[in-house]
């Protein structure tokens, strides 16, 4: 069987998945996972767990949502993570910029148009109060791009997330972050129908190892990050792996899997706000939490 | 009378495109996958109304245009520079030849650093796509310009810059037209794919966030514009072509001799080489002071990097996949690419009628085949190994095409003179004679080759270098992604060497 | 070593090789190119023809190779009608170099022997004493690319004569060599014939050299190529280049050029217009 | 018309045009492809060299045209030195096709002219009666890609005629015509010489051709090339190719024929060894 991942191998979003495996979670359940399908996130996960015919994917709650909206028939059975704690804004240590005001009349950067990043930098400067157009919105395209240009000083705060912050310590200071927003539901676990409807037990069996995984993580965060950094390899190293692994702890940043209404309604929301969205949704029809250990499941 | 082979090329098309619109009626194809084309024709002019579209299409146009003209210019100004210093040349051959494996996108933070957070980046991408195909058009131009018009310019007491205007541009201009449709269809696909995977507006934009977003209609309407515009630009550049007569003569169509610059001896070519070596080093540790580690680290971080890198075993993992999707698409692509050649150049009439799809293929931006690609081979693997081959086979099918059309005729007259069977003919003359073409485009799909199995790992791959880098990009890890593109380009320029020296030593003699 | 017909009146005597009757040939159904033409080629024989360029002497010797369906006539060979396909027994040397660069000059020899399936012995045997005959001595591992035209020429050459062709067609075998060279070339030429025997069908532009090496000239119109004129020449059959130097070679040359230069103003007059 | 030295008398007593002095050459030190050799043109002369093939006539024309400069000697033009350009009022025919294949006939012919900056009128005066001349008429707007080898060769000649050299060095311009042909456009070539005066320097393989058109003829050695005989033909200076039949050019034939025959052994039995 196979998983698709976002990022897997680069971001920490699916580090549950590493740790699971290395733990042998999926094997003790029967489950053989041959495959973690990685890629860039956004809609391009979406299709390609769909391509793939892989039975689970973690992908970001915005694709999963347009692909539904499209007509593909999928269903999210889990909620993978719900802050958005991870995601913040550095500036130049020198530079002064210590909070979201000092960014009045200055560029910041984010991803792409329409992104999760363009989304909660909107809503996280209406939310300070702060009239649309003082502060001058960049679309870089990457993060690195965006990382470029705050070096060269074309933008004032740019953004960055785990692992990268840990792997950069002392290079950057944090500008803001964002915690005045409400807390969204960031990434979700899908399925396609058919696969829920002709291996239910399987998916079970992955959601349950999932979350043993998370417990885990959440007791030794030390010996999980290990783990991780084993998982991936080449491109994260254990000490950057312990000093990330340890923050996203402290920021309750893994879900178990149980789903958060008010995150979902929250992400739906400013999905809106941006123009992403239009009309009702039945959450009923996208979400099917009954994959889910009993104990997780809406009562 | 029978029908002319654009007849029957178009009827072709147009049968293609049929089916495929019954397929897509009926169902057989899901428009989850696939538009059917009119719907595509529908939303295209849907898109048209909208404002936002004609920002887009504006902007890539303009970026597309502006790239293609600069790397036309540069390009045979450079090419004209590489024809006059044959030492510089020679020691920067295997470096231009095997260009085109690089994945130059992990440059892209650099590009914006260097210029700015604006269009001038995209246009660089495009340019720096487009370039080599101007320079390598340019020289292959200039060498094959008779010898004796250069005299006849010196007899009639023209200077250099004369000659250069007036004899050697329109002399080289046919191949200077091979270059501008090559610089056309890699300007487009430079300017496009970095919108595709990097930018954040133009058409390439467009598709992805489309792509991403699960609209596939308005997906296909963009391919199609994409296609309408690689067709127009393509059309143009044809009919300038036409207009400007610059046509070889007769007496050229008899292939000339290359120029092949003299042996030096082993000592001064090492000591080009080590220069050219010397040199990269000095402009990549110059260029790291001035942008700084976050756009491009410098040699020596990259080198740690690296140590590290390729001590990890799961490293070895990626690279023995890469090569394993590389080399069963080198098989399909030069296998393939020399049968359907051979095919075409022996049989006339298929050769007239195919010929020229390959070469508008050539030109077509193949970013836009990926979705379609998704459809036939779904993800990983298979999808990355079909890119590959279906990069490297059209070259591979047009230079073996036209070996065995250009295979000197009287030769194919000695086969029936001494009474050899059609199998026979084939094997003893048609493969031996086209040998050293076929090593040239075994050369070239190569470098082809490697550049779309790198593509195709960058979008959809489980593992791979193109993974990596993909990855690379993603998280900003610069010295990973500069530490696997100088390994990859270390890899191309040696393969590439040796296949270059077995094409100048097949094509002495 | 075999005596050829030194005129006209033995070579009546000999069997007929070639017989061209009513041949005539339109090419795509527009560029009436030859004929309609008749010619009797005796065995041993040796014919040469001239004509203004682009009257059909290729096309001629194509058809009569069985290269080219003529459309209209019949050609045959040893009393077997030829159509499409080049018989047994005939060899042909091209105008162009039509040596094989990928091979070295003995495996470009032994090529036609070999797609025979003659046994290995023989084959070396007639390569090797091939490659003596025509001058080719130490250069049996030496590719064309590094011969100069005259001696790629010589190995085409070598090429077609290891056959054992009983009927040998030259187009132009020379037109790349200098004139001097040819001279020589051509007394290698005769040498070859009277040694093998062979019926000989040449074609050439060079005046002298018709005049030199054949029994009979025949000399073409301009398009559509027909013989105008067909020149004895009485040679004994051990003539070689020599016989330049004597008077009654200057009266051949003379004939035939008062017979073609009526023809060539015409050529020339024509793609002049 | 200007009449021309007709004997070797006469053209003593004319101005030298061009000396060649001790000019020796060898190609990147190795190569020793001509010389020293030592000769001198007088006005108005018709000189041909006839020599085998690689005897360094291509050599000696770039040297005198300053296209080359020679490893060692000196080579005057009118009395002033040549020295790696080509000098005003010198006009070169090449042995390969050099016309320019993106222009007309016309544009072709009136190249040179429009780089001197000759004026319109006179350009189109002088082109026009060029493509008369040279039986080029209604030819003007055809492209080189649509005319015959011996046509293009025809504007090429006439695209330096036009210039009114008044040194003319032709390097085999007949190689790619037939030896008809070649004839028939020895005596334009003849005619072209009678109107202009020029002195021309001609180099040909074929001794027919150098035997009808010249004053002089030099023969030369294999390489490294040497003159080993200068023949003179004491011919009038309206000749034309009907000479061919007469008693006195089989005599120059002969001559020539001997003098080479040596020297071509050689070649060949070098080049066969
Ligand atoms: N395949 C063809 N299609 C149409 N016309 C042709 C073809 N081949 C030859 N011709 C024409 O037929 C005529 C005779 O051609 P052919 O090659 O037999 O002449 P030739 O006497 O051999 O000339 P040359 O002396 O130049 O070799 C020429 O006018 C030529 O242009
Ligand atoms: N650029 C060069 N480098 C080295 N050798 C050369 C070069 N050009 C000519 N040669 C050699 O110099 C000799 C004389 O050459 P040249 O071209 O002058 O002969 P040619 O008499 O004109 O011959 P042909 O009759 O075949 O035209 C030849 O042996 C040739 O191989
Ligand atoms: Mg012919
Ligand atoms: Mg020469």
């Amino acid at each position: 069987d196979s998983i698709v991942a976002s990022h897997y191998g680069f971001l920490l979003n699916t580090a549950p998945i590493a740790v699971a495996i290395e733990r042998g979670e999926f094997e003790k359940r029967g489950i053989n996972i041959d495959e973690v399908i990685s890629s860039s996130g956004g809609g391009t996960s979406m299709r390609n767990q769909i391509a793939s015919g892989a039975g689970y994917g973690v992908v970001g709650t915005a694709a999963a949502l347009a692909a539904y909206a499209e007509g593909h028939d999928i269903k999210i059975v889990s909620a993978n993570v719900m802050t958005l704690a991870d995601l913040f804004w550095v500036s130049m240590p020198d530079s002064g910029i210590k909070s979201i005001q000092d960014l009045r009349g200055k560029k910041v950067s984010y991803t792409k148009p329409r992104s999760t990043s363009e989304t909660v930098l909107k809503a996280a400067i209406a939310a300070a109060g702060i009239p649309e157009g003082e502060i001058e919105l960049v679309s870089l395209g990457k993060i690195g791009a965006g990382l470029a240009a705050l070096e060269r000083g074309d933008v004032q705060a740019a953004l960055i997330l785990e692992p990268l912050y840990s792997g950069r310590l002392g290079k950057y200071q944090i500008a803001f972050d964002l915690s005045n927003l409400p807390r969204m539901t960031q990434t979700v676990g899908v399925t396609t129908a058919e696969f829920a409807k002709q291996n239910p037990d399987k998916l079970r069996a992955i959601l349950e190892a999932r979350r043993a995984a998370v417990d885990y993580l959440y007791e030794h965060p030390v010996e999980a990050a290990k783990l991780v950094a084993k998982a991936y390899g080449e491109k994260l190293t254990e000490e950057v792996a312990i000093s990330a692994v340890q923050r996203m702890v402290e920021i309750d940043y893994w879900g178990r899997g149980g789903f958060d209404m008010a995150g979902m309604d929250a992400m739906l929301e400013s999905l809106r706000a941006q123009g992403s969205w239009d009309g009702p949704i039945d959450w009923n029809d996208v979400i099917d939490d009954s994959f889910l250990p009993k104990d997780l499941q809406a009562k | 009378m029978r029908a002319s082979s654009t007849t029957i090329r178009t009827a072709l098309l147009v049968s293609a495109v049929l089916l495929l619109e019954a397929l897509c009626r009926a169902g057989v194809i899901s428009p989850l996958q696939l538009t059917a084309p009119s719907k595509m024709v529908t939303t295209l002019i849907g898109l048209m109304g909208e404002a936002q579209f004609w920002g887009h299409a504006i902007k890539t146009v303009r970026n597309i245009f502006v790239a293609i003209v600069l790397a036309a210019v540069l390009g045979f100004l450079i090419g004209l520079l590489l024809y006059r210093l044959p030492r510089l040349r020679r020691a920067t051959e295997p470096i231009i030849a095997s260009y085109y494996a690089l994945p130059f996108f992990v440059l892209y933070p650099l590009a914006i650093v260097i210029v700015g957070m604006n269009d001038i980046s995209i246009v660089i991408m495009g340019f720096a796509y487009a370039l080599v195909a101007m320079i390598t058009n340019t020289l292959s131009g200039l060498d094959r310009i008779p010898p004796v018009l250069s005299k006849t310019g010196r007899s009639f007491r023209m200077g250099r810059l004369q000659t250069a205007v007036l004899i050697q541009l329109p002399a080289a201009a046919p191949y200077l037209f091979t270059g501008l449709k090559l610089v056309l269809g890699y300007g487009m696909a430079g300017v496009i794919g970095s919108e595709f995977i990097l930018s954040t507006s133009g058409i390439g934009y467009s598709i992805a966030f489309a792509y991403e977003g699960f609209e596939s209609e308005r997906m296909y309407g963009l391919l199609l514009f994409v296609i309408l515009m690689v067709t127009i630009l393509l059309t143009g550049v044809q009919i300038f072509e036409k207009r400007s007569q610059f046509t070889a003569g007769a007496s050229w169509n008899v292939s000339t001799a290359r120029k092949i610059t003299g042996d030096e001896s082993l000592v001064t070519r090492v000591g080009e080489v080590a220069l050219v070596v010397v040199c990269f080093f000095a402009i990549w540790q110059g260029l790291h002071y001035v942008v700084g580690s976050e756009a491009l680290t410098s040699p020596m971080e990259t080198w740690d990097r690296a140590r590290t890198l390729f001590a990890t075993e799961s490293f070895w993992g990626h690279v023995s996949e890469t090569l394993r999707a590389l080399g069963i698409a080198l098989i399909i692509a030069i296998f393939g690419g020399a049968a359907i050649g051979m095919f075409l150049g022996f049989n006339r009439r298929a050769g007239e009628i195919f010929a020229p799809m390959f070469v508008a293929l050539q030109s077509t931006p193949k970013v836009t085949l990926y979705p379609v690609m998704l459809l036939f081979f779904g993800l990983g693997f298979a999808a990355k190994v079909a890119f590959g081959a279906i990069h490297g086979i059209i070259p591979m099918t047009l230079i073996t095409y036209n070996a065995t059309r250009s295979i000197n005729p009287t030769l194919i007259r000695t086969a029936k003179g001494m009474r050899l069977s059609l199998p026979q003919t084939f094997l003893t003359i048609f493969v031996p004679a086209t040998i050293p073409e076929l090593v040239t485009a075994t050369r070239l799909s190569f470098s082809i080759t490697f550049l779309g199995v790198m593509i195709g790992e960058m979008f959809a791959s489980v593992r791979g270098l193109g993974h990596l880098i993909m990855g690379g990009i993603e998280v900003n890890d610069v010295s990973m992604m500069i530490s696997i593109t100088v390994l990859i380009g270390v890899f191309a320029i040696s393969i590439n060497g040796l296949l270059l020296s077995l094409d100048n030593r097949l094509h002495r003699r | 070593m075999k005596t050829n017909p030194a005129s006209m009146a033995q070579a009546i005597e000999t069997p007929v090789a070639v017989a061209v009757k009513d041949v005539k040939h339109v090419y795509g159904g527009v560029v009436h190119a030859l004929g309609p033409i008749n010619l009797e080629l005796h065995q041993g024989e040796f014919f040469t023809t001239i004509g203004p360029s682009g009257c059909g002497k290729t096309t001629l010797m194509d058809i009569v190779a069985g290269l080219t369906v003529p459309t209209d006539g019949e050609v045959t060979f040893e009393g077997n009608p030829v159509r499409g396909a080049v018989p047994e027994g005939v060899g042909i040397v091209f105008q162009d170099d039509a040596s094989f660069p990928w091979l070295t000059v003995w495996d470009n020899i032994a090529f036609g022997l070999r797609r025979q399936g003659v046994d290995a012995a023989e084959i070396k045997r007639r390569v090797d004493y091939a490659i003596d005959f025509m001058g080719l001595k130490g250069f049996g591992n030496a590719r064309p690319s590094q011969l100069s035209g005259g001696m790629r020429q010589r190995v085409c050459i070598a090429r077609t004569f290891v056959m054992e062709p009983r009927l040998i067609l030259l187009d132009e075998p020379f037109g790349a060599l200098d004139q001097q060279t040819r001279f020589l070339m051509g007394d290698e030429l005769l040498r070859l014939w009277r040694e093998t025997g062979a019926t000989v069908l040449l074609i050439t532009h060079s005046l002298d050299e018709a005049a030199l090496l054949s029994d009979r000239i025949g000399i073409m119109s301009a398009r559509p190529g027909n013989f105008i004129d067909i020149v004895e020449t009485n040679w004994p059959s051990d003539r070689d280049s020599r016989l330049a130097s004597g008077e009654a070679f200057g009266k051949v040359t003379s004939r035939l050029w008062d017979s073609l230069r009526g023809e060539s103003m015409k050529a020339m007059g024509e793609s002049g217009k």
